[in-house]
């Protein structure tokens, strides 16, 4: 092999605590090093073309710069290798500023450090193989788990760029929580307004297929090719047929059952359109509840269907669609508040959550827009809020901040004034959590212009008195305990992850961390990847998030998507593992080991089991190559020969060092 | 035969001798045996904890010892103030370093391996609710009760491990069992001035009356408890609490066995109703005959 | 720094890329001045580090071994760090069988934000390898055994790092 | 109103209080569920929950002196509600241990009671309560405390007039005696 060594000065940087020349020289002394100098700025583009040229005047076939950290350059250096006729493999980096000239400040021993890190990076060029990167077509269609604000904008951002999209949503409209809420902060807009046509377009875009009262069944595949199975769960209705009209609704006999669009204030029939805006619009029977499905005998849908698609024989359907990327957006749900049985676990009929509140406030809700309470139907005057129910709270494993439940609250307080203008509210905090653009001029308002109290102090217990509940909290700042006689109390309940997020990110491995939200690729550079390539994060389901931080992700995950399948081909990072089927035994440790589902079990020509990476799929981590037994599987670029040829050439092994 | 281990409690020799009275005749009639901790002390009470921990267990622990030396495992008290000392006390000695100290000052040293339940625990965790209302006679239909718990019967929930720390039902479902009306009384675990009746008075009165006037809201005849502290400021205090308050409270405060024992028909000597300061022949008298029942 | 006035020993890092080799780079970028005894070996992962890259650099002579990586839960590859924590907790515990003496070889967790963190850590860990001094030298004799052990430890037979 | 000096913050009272109760009073965040819940908040001088941020600020001598303590009645409310867990009650009573120790009784009445009733122990075994009534009417110069109840108790049986001695009577004197040579804390 024939190795040019290059030393730069980086001006002073390096050159200054580091004898440059002196450190080319005993390069010339390493094994295969046929050329060394030092240069001034190798990244430069005089100092890049020196390298070039020395390649094709010397014929080398590795390249050697001693330099700044690879993380800055080494893409730097690798292309202008690839310039130079050579694979962008064939080249090493040794890091002689961040780890040398900017730490060390005798420069003797700098310089003999710098002249071993030379060393290291030679020994590991010369076990160093020219990588391919594999070229893959994907697929030009993507995936949208959850039909909440962030999927929706999500779809529509990707269809609007010319990709297929599919959006799975779990129930029976898309809309997610936003579709519930009466008026969204801070602008106090109505929600079904702007949610509205949104829905609307997702509806009508011709590049998008939507399913409902769906979930994922399986995922199989890797970035650019997912095959994903879909469960379309039964639903009674033919929904190619149904027009939505809603005479099956009227005349359904069965309204036992809480309707869950409405937070369960009030019953819903059997069979049901969620709501006036659904998405899609079509009827479905909820089978649990049904008379004809649990006892075989009502079927006063189906006699009055004009069209006819009542179909109780319905079962659930499997469909598979390859994808080419993924963006899960399946949201939050409500902390169950009847952990904190000095709320009254229930007992109380006007103890209600933010959610139930919304419900009340909303025209479209069950109490057509007026303020009732539930126990008796009465207009409350004093209102009682209570944040941090579920958030913050260690005792009941909720350690974090809800982060929109301090907004939410300040919106309820404001439209209470506006419905019940003679009311009064008070609102129980901690800390008011408002970091957002006109957010505590919004919170201020709420105080300032609206009149609500604002107490900081949790709430200790509330309980009944006559028709009021009695509220007791403290007033930290006043130092004391204070007691309010409430009509109504809301409790401004934390979010908490999806049901059922867990097993989602098991298909997807995307990980969730330990409240079950997904975790991103990076906290602050990838917020909306993860560590699986192809499959990106929108909205609530990475963390709490409001509206407009949820649609904000749904755009960043939309181009992520766009500009991962604008590319005709991929081209995945030859840097993988790659397994010596003649010493693989198939013991299948590396398949249980590796993180990303990387590595599957084949057969050889013989029928033995032997393991396989996919290329495409592995992120290059090397946890199986020390995991398996045999040595049988390697990840490349960083072999266990590379690494111990490093070792070697810090240490030099004993017995050669004896017989030297 | 159930057998346990028995502590009154130095107030059941005085103060709530009814309730250490018809506690022994309830259990015998339901088949528990109850034998007295041999030459039981003094468990030291609130004071003993409010001055040193150590001291605290030790006077609890020197019962415990005695409970170890009849062969038993198990001890069982009416009164929750002794139940929290006696429980804190094996729990604490759980740590040998602790054991140590507060071993260092008993006779005879504690192993610390006896569980102490209240009475109220053991009846509702041992009994089968169907036996007893297969005894009862005179069931409790007409009257109107609130049950109430006291602070410490069922907290904090950790060390006391029984019911429920907001709203503990044992006592309301024994109630019910017996026929009587059982309103939702939502004060349940508040506390009613403990041990401050001596020396301040104002407390009780404020912190107890605050207990009467629910109950009276909730339109209750009378009020049940399982604790001789509570008992002694709803009951013995009621005109204290009047005078301070300015109010006219009359509302008979029983412990529950006196109840279920006049359900189980037991003689009225061994109840001790005439023990009560707030009379309670008006809120008996609500209780329909059984004929009546029907 | 009393570690750069006498002679150097001979100290071998593994940093994973994404967290610890970033950590160092910040310390770099901030100057903060460290011992230069250490050379660092760069890996993806800290689940790439085979017990045997440990094994070997102390059984040729090395005067230390650090290892850093992410933090727990701040994963590049997800999982990788727990899979080293477990390896090297149990290594740790394995080097003195082989009567190698376990202060000799340390892990960590830093940041690529923790610069000074990471001048701490290598600071300390320096003073400790020339409080410990120069390893002892082996006998060449039981060569062989001390190979066998490392190629022991690192297919997981005898040891359980390898799960 | 008094004002702190932040920076004379008694370090190693915070540290003998998280030693004593075993809880670490940092975790407090001052939500004030503690003080929401707590019936004696009327009758305190500074609430639970700004007892535990004088703990936290290092304020020995206004912790100790503070009447509250001797009042809080141990009902357990702070410490099941906690958001935090910490054992406030604990806490309280630790503070209490550590102000009869430093010699504090901000509510006199309440020490004496709670002496007058350890003697009676001290002497039978067994509390006596005319007795410990007595003594308490003596030591604390109240001579009119409950003498509206006497009557009722007295005629219900309520308060027999002799002590129930027990046999182990030296044992249990022999506890005290201990403790007060030991000088036991914890
Ligand atoms: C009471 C209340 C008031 C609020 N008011 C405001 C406000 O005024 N302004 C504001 O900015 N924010 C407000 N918010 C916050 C707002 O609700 C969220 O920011 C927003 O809903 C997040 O959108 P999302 O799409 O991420 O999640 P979601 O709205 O939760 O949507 C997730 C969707 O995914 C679906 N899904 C879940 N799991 C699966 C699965 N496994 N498969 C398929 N589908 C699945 C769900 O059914 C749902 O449709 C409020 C929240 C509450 C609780
Ligand atoms: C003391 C402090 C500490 C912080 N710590 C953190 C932290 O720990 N974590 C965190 O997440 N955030 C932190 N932040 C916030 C963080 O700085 C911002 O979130 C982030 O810098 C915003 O990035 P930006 O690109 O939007 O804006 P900027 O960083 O402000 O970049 C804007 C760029 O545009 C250039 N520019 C401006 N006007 C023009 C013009 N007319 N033409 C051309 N160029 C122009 C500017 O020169 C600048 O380079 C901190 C902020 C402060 C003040
Ligand atoms: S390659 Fe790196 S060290 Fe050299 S001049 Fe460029 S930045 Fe400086
Ligand atoms: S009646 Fe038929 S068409 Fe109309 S909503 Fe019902 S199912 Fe659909
Ligand atoms: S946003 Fe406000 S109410 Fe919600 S958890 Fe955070 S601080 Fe509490
Ligand atoms: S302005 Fe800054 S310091 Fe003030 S509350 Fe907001 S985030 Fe905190
Ligand atoms: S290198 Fe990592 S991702 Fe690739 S196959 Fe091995 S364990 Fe899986
Ligand atoms: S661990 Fe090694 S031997 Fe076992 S299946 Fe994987 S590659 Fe083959
Ligand atoms: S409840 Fe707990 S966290 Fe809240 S103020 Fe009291 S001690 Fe502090
Ligand atoms: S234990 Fe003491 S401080 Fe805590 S709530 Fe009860 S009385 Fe108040």
């Amino acid at each position: 092999m024939r190795i040019g060594v290059f030393i730069c000065h980086c001006g002073s940087n390096i050159a200054g605590t580091v004898d440059c020349p002196s450190v080319a020289a005993t390069a010339l002394t390493y094994p295969d090093v046929v050329f060394s100098t030092d240069t001034m700025y190798a990244c430069s583009e005089p100092g890049q073309d020196a390298i070039i040229q020395a390649v094709k005047d010397k014929n080398l076939d590795g390249v050697v710069v001693a330099s700044c950290t690879p993380r800055m350059h080494e893409p730097t250096f690798r292309r202008a290798v690839e310039r130079a006729g050579l694979n962008r493999y064939m080249f090493e980096m040794a890091n002689i500023r961040e780890h040398v000239s900017w730490i060390g400040k005798i420069k003797e021993q700098n310089t003999v450090k710098a002249s071993e890190l030379v060393r290291m990076a030679v020994e590991k060029l010369r076990r160093n193989r020219p990588l391919v990167a594999k070229r893959f077509e994907t697929v030009k269609r993507v995936l949208v788990i959850g039909g909440g604000v962030a999927g929706i904008q999500a779809a529509l951002d990707c269809a609007d760029g010319g990709q297929e999209v599919v959006m799975v949503e779990r129930e029976q409209s898309i809309g997610g929580k936003m579709a519930k809420l009466d008026k969204t902060f801070p602008t106090v807009d109505c929600s079904s307004c702007v949610l509205g046509p949104k829905m609307v377009d997702i509806a009508q875009h011709p590049k998008i297929t939507l399913y409902t009262c769906s979930e994922v069944e399986s995922v199989g595949g890797y970035v650019g090719n997912f095959q994903v199975t879909i469960r379309k769960k039964a639903t009674y209705v033919d929904w190619s047929k149904c027009t939505g009209c809603g005479l099956c609704v009227e005349k359904c006999p069965s309204r036992k059952h809480p309707d869950p669009f409405n937070e369960n204030l009030c019953n819903a029939p059997s069979i049901n359109i969620p709501f006036p805006q659904a998405i899609p619009k079509k009827a479905a029977i909820n089978a649990a509840s049904c008379i004809m499905l649990q006892k075989g005998k009502c079927g006063a849908c189906a006699k009055v269907c004009p069209v006819k698609c009542i179909d109780f024989e319905m079962k659930d359907e499997l469909v598979t669609v390859d994808v080419g990327a993924v963006v899960v957006a399946t949201g939050y749900d409500l902390f169950d508040w009847h952990k904190y049985p000095q709320y009254g676990e229930g007992r109380y009929k006007d103890v209600i959550t933010s959610l139930q509140y919304e419900r009340l406030l909303s025209a479209s809700g069950p109490t057509g827009g007026h303020i009732k309470r539930p126990s008796d139907g009465k207009e409350p005057k004093t209102v009682v809020f209570v944040q941090c129910v579920g958030s913050r709270d260690k005792s009941v494993g909720r350690p974090y901040c809800s982060g929109f439940c301090c907004m939410y609250t300040a919106k309820q307080a404001i439209l209470t004034k506006d419905h019940v203008p003679d009311s009064q509210s008070y609102v129980f905090y901690m800390d008011i959590r408002s970091p957002g653009k006109g957010y505590d001029e919004f919170t201020r308002r709420a105080m300032e212009e609206y009149g609500a109290q604002y107490v900081r102090g949790r709430v200790s217990m509330i309980y009944p008195k006559g028709d009021k509940l009695i509220v007791r909290g403290a007033d930290t700042l006043a130092g004391t305990q204070v007691e309010v006689p409430a009509d109504l109390v809301v409790l401004a309940v934390g979010a908490e992850s999806a049901k059922g997020a867990v097993q989602l990110g098991e298909k997807l491995r995307v990980a969730p961390d330990q409240y079950g939200f997904f975790v991103e690729s990076h906290p602050k550079l990838k917020p909306v990847e993860t560590n699986t390539a192809g499959v990106f994060l929108a909205g609530a389901c990475q963390g709490p998030k409001d509206i407009p931080a949820s649609v904000g992700q749904g755009s960043a995950a939309a181009s992520k998507v766009l500009g991962l399948l604008s590319k005709k081909e991929l081209e995945s990072d030859p840097a993988v593992s790659r397994v010596n089927p003649a010493r693989c035994v198939g013991c299948g440790k590396c398949i249980l080991t590796c993180p990303f589902g990387a590595i599957k079990a084949v057969a050889d020509r013989f029928g033995n089991p032997k393991a396989e990476v996919i290329d495409t799929v592995c992120q290059g981590c090397g946890i199986c190559t020390v995991t398996c037994p045999q040595g049988a599987i390697q990840l490349e670029h960083f072999t266990d020969n590379q690494i111990l040829a490093e070792v070697n050439a810090l240490c030099p092994p004993k017995i050669f060092a004896n017989f030297e | 035969m159930l057998k346990i281990a028995y502590y009154p409690g130095c107030s059941g020799q005085g103060t709530s001798s009814e309730y250490d009275r018809s506690t022994r005749a309830v259990c015998r009639t339901l088949g528990l045996e109850l034998v007295d901790v041999e030459d039981w002390s003094c468990c030291g009470s609130t004071p003993a904890h409010t001055v040193n921990h150590v001291l605290s267990a030790a006077l609890s622990a020197r019962n415990l010892a005695q409970v170890e030396g009849m062969g038993m495992d198990k001890v069982t008290t009416p009164c929750p103030s002794c139940l929290t000392n006696l429980r804190t006390a094996a729990h604490k000695m759980e740590d040998p370093a602790f054991r140590t100290k507060a071993n260092a000052l008993l006779d005879t040293p504690c192993k610390a391996r006896v569980d102490a339940q209240s009475v109220l625990q053991v009846l509702s965790e041992n009994i089968d609710p169907e036996f007893i209302q297969s005894k009862v006679v005179k069931p409790l239909t007409g009257i109107k009760i609130a049950c109430y718990y006291g602070c410490i019967m069922n907290r904090p929930p950790e060390l006391m491990r029984f019911d429920h720390h907001e709203n503990p039902m044992a006592m309301d479902n024994l109630m019910a069992a017996l026929g009587a009306e059982v309103v939702p009384f939502p004060l349940k675990v508040e506390c009613c001035g403990a041990s401050y009746g001596i020396p301040r008075g104002d407390i009780v009165a404020r912190l107890s009356g605050k207990l009467l006037d629910a109950g009276r809201m909730l339109g209750a005849d009378a009020f049940v408890t399982a604790c001789p502290l509570c008992q002694m400021n709803l009951d013995l205090r009621q005109g204290q609490i009047n005078d301070t308050l300015h109010e006219n409270f009359r509302i008979p405060v029983f412990y529950y066995t006196q109840l279920l024992g006049y359900a189980l028909g037991l003689d009225r000597a061994e109840l001790g109703f005439e023990k009560l300061c707030v009379d309670p022949r008006l809120a008996l008298g609500r209780i329909k005959q059984p004929a009546q029942a029907r | 720094m009393p570690a750069q006035d006498i002679r150097e020993l001979r100290i071998v890092g593994f940093l994973c890329n994404w967290c610890s080799y970033g950590g160092a780079d910040t310390a770099g970028v901030g100057r903060f001045t460290q011992p230069t005894d250490l050379r660092i070996i760069r890996v993806p992962c800290s689940g790439r580090i085979d017990p045997l890259f440990i094994v070997r650099s102390l059984l040729n002579g090395a005067d230390g071994v650090l290892v850093s990586g992410c933090h727990p839960r701040d994963c590049h590859y997800a999982e990788g760090n727990f899979y080293a924590r477990r390896r090297l907790e149990l290594l740790k515990r394995f080097l003195p069988v082989t009567g190698i003496d376990a202060r000799r070889f340390e892990y960590t967790w830093v940041s690529a934000s923790e610069g000074q963190r990471w001048q701490h850590v290598v600071t300390e860990f320096t003073h400790r390898i020339h409080e410990l001094g120069p390893a002892p030298s082996f006998n060449p004799m039981s060569e062989v055994d001390w190979n066998a052990l490392a190629l022991q430890a690192a297919q997981g037979q005898g040891c359980p790092c390898h799960g | 109103m008094q004002i702190f000096d932040l920076a004379s913050a008694d370090l190693e009272f915070v540290a003998e209080v998280e030693a004593r109760s075993h809880q670490n009073i940092k975790t407090c965040y001052q939500c004030g569920n503690c003080t929401a819940g707590c019936p004696y908040t009327f009758a305190y001088d500074y609430s639970v929950s700004q007892i535990m941020r004088l703990i936290q600020t290092g304020q020995k001598e206004a912790v100790l002196k503070s009447r509250s303590l001797w009042l809080c009645g141990s009902c357990q409310s702070c410490t099941t509600r906690c958001p935090n867990k910490i054992d406030v009650a604990l806490v309280m009573d630790v503070c209490r241990h550590m102000a009869r120790e430093a010699g504090y009784a901000t509510e006199r009445a309440v020490k004496v009671f709670a002496d007058s009733f350890l003697n009676s122990v001290e002497r039978h075994g067994r509390a006596y309560e005319l007795g410990l009534m007595v003594e308490y009417m003596a030591r604390s110069g109240r001579v009119l405390t409950d003498v509206d109840l006497a009557p009722q108790a007295l005629r219900r049986g309520k308060l027999p007039f002799k002590p129930h001695p027990i046999k182990g009577r030296e044992q249990v004197a022999r506890i005290f005696e201990r403790f007060r040579q030991g000088g036991t804390n914890a």
